[in-house]
């Protein structure tokens, strides 16, 4: 009946304490076809996909591969029915080498004997490399790679399994152009090799790039699948919201008050030198550049988290140091990173927990937190950002990946910071989402602070900035005004040219 | 898992109580009904009884003390095996002051004291220091600091134990107040209340739980990370400095050998309680049922004449089955 | 018995013309009893006299570490050595091993079993546990209940218990209801008194096993309020013991020990090896019984 | 911290060696040298020479065996705190078998080895269910085991150790081959050599380091998991037992007492090693050296005549001291 799929998952129900993550789960797949799953944070995408991977049980539904039914008992029997995955976080073993994560829990063996073929090992993880073309010395622990690299690993690992089906969850967004481009390339070839791929993103121009069907849920129920070509982004959108909208970048724009924040010779060996800039009272600037261009080097130094070698920071004109990122909170600066996991959230904390924690201090009364009003504040701060969840006392770790994301900005927004850096804060958050965080960043700064934002997503740069600041290998290559900058003036300035061979 | 998050989150209310702590109750229950059931088939005395209750909370005084600071520090995320050697140290410490002063009175006493916690304060400076400027793993770093402590507690009075301390030395271990209550439960009690309200109610003990659950985390969102583990660890030691105390005021001597392998006794209380040794997570109420259910077990299997041999393999079941209790927790 | 010839396995190196001073390695039971405080103090006396270098460790209760130790000795070509083993069976392939390097090995306190010792230095403390289970039972009249604060896993203690019960054994109406464990350290026998006593509310007597066992007991006692309802006999004489002893405290009586004799006669035993005479293989040295009798003629005396 | 990754990712060649190694080699070296120039000042026979290498191995041997282990279960992200309560079970069993069957000859010492192996494979498993399935924390799961083995060892043998065992029974600790050496340093460095393997070149050895780096990343990559975490403890409790049948077979006794407190010893060596107490890194090489500087401490420390308390405290000055120099490697 159904033989022209290779999988179909039927009536999925999902639940955990408190939340129905996946209500009715409906998903077919074709080989050869790239199947696009979209949907708001928390709609129930990754639970969905987890449950096809092995990685949690379902509580009821059916999965049918190839027609027939099946039951997926762990990651490892995944595997060896053909699919594969990529997690929206990462699953690599941080102190193993690039080649040892693609080929871990198969090493390949010298004959029969119990011992690793290295050098077969490595030559294959160098050909798959090759074949996403990335250019990555598959000796190199995993935890020295960068956050784009480990992504590609997860594709490579992902890929050497010659699966049937590959699931990919987000892989897009820790990627810059260059890197999305080799993935595009890598997806049309696995597509002519006739492997089925569920492509799950929160951009949705990618959507019309690379896919044949979309599928959208919303509050884990199945809304509806189209072709691609029958669809339109405003169409899309208004499924996964339930709603029209109407400006995706509501930009408004604000008098230029004085200075904040200036810096002036910034450096740090191994990461940027001699970075100069300033940002004024109702601006927000954009910071942007390929990867590894030191955009997140640079804002780490001035919250205070890694050491200065040189340069002066002044704040509202006055010189400061910032010794820590205590120092730099209580000065008036924030740091939300671009790492929510270990670096953002308290995984194990509830959500009112780790809303306060930045700002502590602010909710005490005679030693003491005051929790009436810590509640009323964090209830405030989920209703405002549409954090999807059960309570304020749901523990961080049982959130989608984009209402993680919220909370660390209710984080951030809860320390009334004169001035905020938000590394990639839209990073895996949903269109109606990212509306919400700009019109919040709009009334931030007409509140008078102003924002340093770091995004390699030019589309949001260009629509949200007053000004672009370019950064290629480690130090600044030119500033752009909103109103000359464009999408490929930006991309010459990160790959190096000067600003006067572009003006 | 949300049992935990409930769990971590402040003074639950009276039916939130029973569900954190329920499971734990029940074994502490279990475990006296069946040393009552004992008791009775052989004869002996009832062991449920209010001498018996004030027996066995005298007991757990000084091993409750403690385990206030190394709930503090197990969910900061580390863990510290100092304690037992500062249990001795503190002993000889506090007794050898008061014994140079004995003329001063009470304030031989103090000054006793004043010195132990001193030594106590140095010895959590140097864990501290260890621990956040050299980055040495706690296990390790507080590993040496108990083989050196132990070592300098012999030292410092020769080997033999410290006695002729004045009659006034024992008010810590064996003074009751109010004919009945012992000055030394009243510490404990004191020590798990104010232990509770710093981790439930202050910032704090917020920043020690955001510690254990993410240290890079928790320093990114402006926690003094390292002033906060100093602090930890600091108390950690003092409280058990301050165990030493009562146990010396106890004997009215100060005994560089006692406290051997107290530590893991005092892990294990607060670990029955409830307190994940991965850090982020545990509440002292829970550390004073898991400190009773040790208490308990060691004054009931010595009730019913059970032999030496017989009591560590007993002890290593209920341990288990005390954690293994608590893991239903979740599925309930 | 073997050549009374002591071994020179430094003589080829050796140039020296002067004669050597003999080295002594003694691996003691353990560093923290006053028993050994005291025995290891008229051992450094005696050496001093006889210009013997004396080297000292302490097993701590570690067998193992006692075996390392005494391969440690041999391997530095000492003249002799003492030990007082943690282990009396398991330290004999040790002493064996260093017997086949012609190193004459003397005990202290405990004895091995099967090891080719020269001489044996001790106290009987079979003999002590029965000399206080005595006194005990004439302190009782004949009756009452009796516990013991134990640590069974030192065989010194052993011994002693046996002596204990065998002279209670001879009185009927005298029960041993508890053996309680105490670990022989002061905390844990008191916890472990303290239960015994709370358990037990018509017990009339403790033996704590040695005198930590016994204080920790008498601190039980005193604070429980018990200390004219209960006796504690005691083991080895500590300065502490013999204090509480005079002070009318419950611990009436202890066996004491003679480390400083043992500690004198061992060195003694080894010098008269070395000059080659004949040396007994079994040293026995006197135990007595104190009690506040006893300690007061001392001081009068 | 690139030396690490070099550390992890299988074997390194001479310079990386030297690179990994050189500081704790320095370390070993520093220590040599200073017993050395003591022995010489003390004027007794000096501590470097062949017969005192082999004395050190042969005293290092028993630790040797169980650190291998005990990489392996904290490479994995674990701890075992059974295996000073082992070493005492495997001797008890395996004196207790072979005196049985004594008169069978070689057959009652290969009879009592299989016995306390059987033995360790059983405590194994019970921390492997305990800690897999149950989802008990590791350190107190082996801590339970640790207090019930501890007495049922005590029980068995009803507390004083077995001897009368057969005269071949010293044969694992006590004989030498070639005339020379020791047949427990052959055991340990057969161990060591088939560990490193192991950990370095088979696909078991990259699991128990992706376990320790992460042992859900490890789960999703379809890394057998619990299979592997079972094995690790079951190995590292055999291991434990060959352990303890060398010890028995160096004192001809099978003696419950011994052991204890051995498995802070171990973990110190291991970690002295490099080998990181949150897991995923470690090498087996590192924990070697590590072992050797712990090993010759005490040996160096009873050579120039130190007592047992200011070897304790030196005990824990060299434990930082080397964690410390380990650190600076990062450095330079
Ligand atoms: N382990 C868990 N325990 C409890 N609730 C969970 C758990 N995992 C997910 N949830 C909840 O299930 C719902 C669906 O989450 P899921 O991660 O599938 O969303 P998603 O569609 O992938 O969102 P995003 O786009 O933000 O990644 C959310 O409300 C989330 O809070
Ligand atoms: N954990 C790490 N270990 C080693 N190198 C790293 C690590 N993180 C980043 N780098 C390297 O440091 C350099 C600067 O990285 P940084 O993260 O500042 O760049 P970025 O411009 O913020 O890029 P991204 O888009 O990844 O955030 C890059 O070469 C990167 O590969
Ligand atoms: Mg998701
Ligand atoms: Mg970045």
């Amino acid at each position: 009946m159904s033989e022209e799929y290779v999988l179909e998952m039927r009536d999925i129900v999902k639940r955990f304490p408190g939340v129905v993550a996946v209500k009715n789960g409906q998903l077919t797949l074709k080989p050869g076809e790239v199947h696009c799953l979209v949907g708001e944070n928390g709609a129930g995408k990754s639970t969905l996909m987890k449950i096809l991977s092995g990685a949690q049980p379902m509580d009821s539904g059916a999965i049918l591969l190839s027609g027939k039914p099946a039951t997926i008992h762990s990651p490892h029997h995944a595997q060896q029915l053909g699919i594969s995955m990529i997690y929206q976080e990462f699953n690599l073993s941080p102190y193993l080498s690039v080649a040892e994560n693609i080929y871990l829990g198969r090493e390949p063996r010298l004959g029969k004997s119990p011992f690793i073929n290295w050098s077969k090992m490595y030559n294959d993880a160098r050909s798959i490399l090759n074949r996403i073309r990335v250019n990555l010395d598959v000796r190199k622990p995993v935890n020295e790679c960068s956050v784009a690299q480990q992504q590609m690993v997860e594709i490579a690992k992902a890929i050497s399994f010659n699966s049937r089906i590959i699931v990919m969850d987000e892989p897009s967004a820790t990627l810059t152009d260059h890197e999305l481009d080799a993935l595009f390339e890598l997806i049309a070839e696995l597509k002519r090799q006739g492997i089925g791929m569920i492509y799950i993103s929160h951009r949705l121009e990618e959507i019309f790039a690379i896919g044949d069907r979309v599928t959208v849920m919303r509050d884990g129920e199945y809304i509806d699948t189209k072709p691609v070509s029958d669809v339109t982004r405003e169409d899309i959108i208004r499924m996964m919201v339930g709603r029209a909208l109407t400006h995706e970048f509501p930009k408004e724009v604000f008098d230029l008050g004085e200075e904040r924040l200036r810096i002036e010779g910034l450096s740090r060996k191994g990461g940027f030198k001699d970075v100069s800039f300033s940002l004024h009272r109702g601006e927000i600037v954009g910071l942007t550049g390929l990867v590894g261009a030191g955009r997140t080097e640079v804002a780490r130094a001035i919250f205070g988290a890694d050491r200065i070698d040189a340069g002066q920071i002044f704040l509202d004109g006055k010189p400061i140091t910032v010794r820590s990122p205590q120092d730099a909170i209580r000065q008036g600066i924030g740091l939300l990173t671009e790492d929510r996991k270990n670096q953002g959230l308290i995984l194990g904390m509830t959500i009112r927990e780790n809303t306060t924690l930045a700002n502590l201090k602010s909710l005490v009364r005679v030693l003491f937190v005051d929790r009436g009003r810590e509640r009323r504040i964090t209830s405030d701060f989920v209703r405002e950002l549409q954090i999807k969840t059960p309570g304020i006392e749901q523990t961080a770790q049982n959130l989608s990946g984009g209402n993680q994301q919220k909370v660390v900005l209710a984080k951030w927004l809860f320390t009334e910071s004169k001035v905020l850096i938000f590394d990639e804060p839209t990073r895996g958050i949903d269109v109606g989402a990212k509306v919400e965080i700009y019109r919040l960043m709009n009334d931030l700064v007409r509140k008078g602070v102003c924002i340093l934002m770091i995004s390699s997503e030019l589309p949001e740069v260009l629509g949200m900035c007053d000004r672009i600041l370019v950064m290629h290998e480690g130090h600044l290559a030119g500033s752009l005004d909103r109103k000359d900058a464009t999408q490929e003036r930006i991309m010459k300035l990160a790959t190096g040219e000067t600003l006067a061979s572009i003006a | 898992m949300p049992h935990v998050a409930t769990a971590t989150s402040g003074r639950p209310a009276a039916s939130t109580f029973l569900r954190v702590y329920g499971f734990l109750l029940v074994a502490l229950a279990l475990e006296c009904a069946a040393f009552e059931v004992i008791a009775r088939y052989q004869g002996i005395r009832p062991f449920l009884s209010v001498d018996n209750l004030i027996l066995i909370l005298n007991q757990s005084a000084i091993y409750g003390v403690v385990s206030v600071g190394m709930t503090f520090v197990i969910i900061a995320g580390g863990i510290d095996l100092s304690v037992g050697s500062l249990i001795a140290f503190g002993g000889v410490v506090g007794a050898l002051v008061t014994r140079a002063l004995a003329d001063a009175g009470w304030w031989a006493l103090g000054a006793g004291w004043a010195a132990a916690i001193m030594a106590g304060l140095a010895a959590g400076c140097f864990s501290g220091l260890f621990i956040t400027r050299f980055q040495i793993p706690p296990f390790i770093a507080t590993l040496a600091i108990m083989s050196s402590v132990r070592g300098a507690g012999y030292l410092i009075v020769g080997g033999s134990p410290v006695s002729d301390l004045p009659a006034d030395y024992i008010f810590l271990g064996r003074y009751n107040i109010a004919g009945h209550v012992p000055v030394s439960v009243i510490v404990m009690l004191v020590a798990f209340a104010g232990g509770g309200i710093l981790l439930n109610s202050t910032p704090f003990g917020r920043h020690v739980r955001a510690i254990g659950g993410g240290a890079e985390s928790a320093r990114l969102s402006g926690v003094p990370v390292n002033r906060v583990k100093w602090i930890v660890y600091c108390m950690c030691s003092v409280l058990a400095i301050v165990g030493g105390l009562i146990l010396s005021s106890k004997m009215r001597s100060g005994d560089p050998t006692v406290g051997v392998g107290d530590e893991l006794q005092v892990i294990a209380a607060v670990v029955v309680g409830g307190t994940s040794l991965s850090g982020g997570r545990g509440t002292i109420m829970g550390t004073f049922i898991g400190l009773l259910i040790i208490a308990v077990l060691a004054t009931g299997l010595t009730w019913i004449g059970m032999e030496s041999f017989g009591q560590q393999v007993i002890l290593g079941i209920v341990i288990l089955a005390a954690v293994l209790m608590d893991r239903f927790k979740g599925a309930a | 018995g073997p050549a009374p010839q002591p071994s020179e396995p430094q003589t080829s190196q050796d140039a020296q013309p002067v004669e050597r001073q003999k080295v002594i390695g003694a691996s003691l039971l353990t560093q923290s009893h006053q028993f050994y405080r005291d025995l290891v103090a008229a051992m450094e006396d005696e050496a001093k006299k006889h210009n013997f270098i004396l080297r000292i460790q302490y097993a701590e209760f570690n067998g193992s570490k006692q075996v390392n130790q005494l391969e440690t000795f041999s391997q530095q070509g000492v003249d002799a050595i003492i030990v007082s083993p943690k282990d009396s069976a398991g330290i004999a392939p040790a002493i064996n091993e260093v017997r086949a390097d012609a190193i004459p090995v003397f005990t202290v306190d405990i004895a091995a079993h099967n090891a080719d010792v020269v001489s044996h230095i001790a106290s009987d403390n079979v003999l002590g546990g029965r000399l206080i289970g005595e006194y005990l039972a004439k302190l009782l009249n004949g009756k009452g209940k009796v516990a013991i604060i134990d640590q069974p896993e030192t065989a010194s203690v052993q011994e002693r218990v046996a002596g204990f019960e065998e002279a209670l054994s001879k009185f009927p109406e005298i029960s041993i209801v508890q053996r309680a464990p105490g670990g022989g350290v002061r905390d844990k026998a008191m916890r472990a008194a303290q239960d015994v006593l709370q358990a037990n509310p018509d017990l009339n007597a403790i033996f704590g096993i040695n005198d930590d066992s016994a204080l920790g007991a008498l601190a039980a006692l005193e604070s429980a309020g018990l200390q004219d309802k209960v006796f504690i006999v005691g083991y080895d004489g500590t300065p502490e013991a013999r204090e509480a002893i005079l002070n009318g405290t419950a611990l009436k009586a202890d066996t004491v020990q003679h480390p400083t004799e043992i500690g004198r006669e061992a060195i003694q035993i080894i010098a008269k090896y070395f000059a080659g005479e004949e040396v007994p293989k079994i040293v026995p040295v006197r135990v007595d019984i104190i009690d506040k009798t006893s300690l007061e003629a001392e001081q009068q005396g």
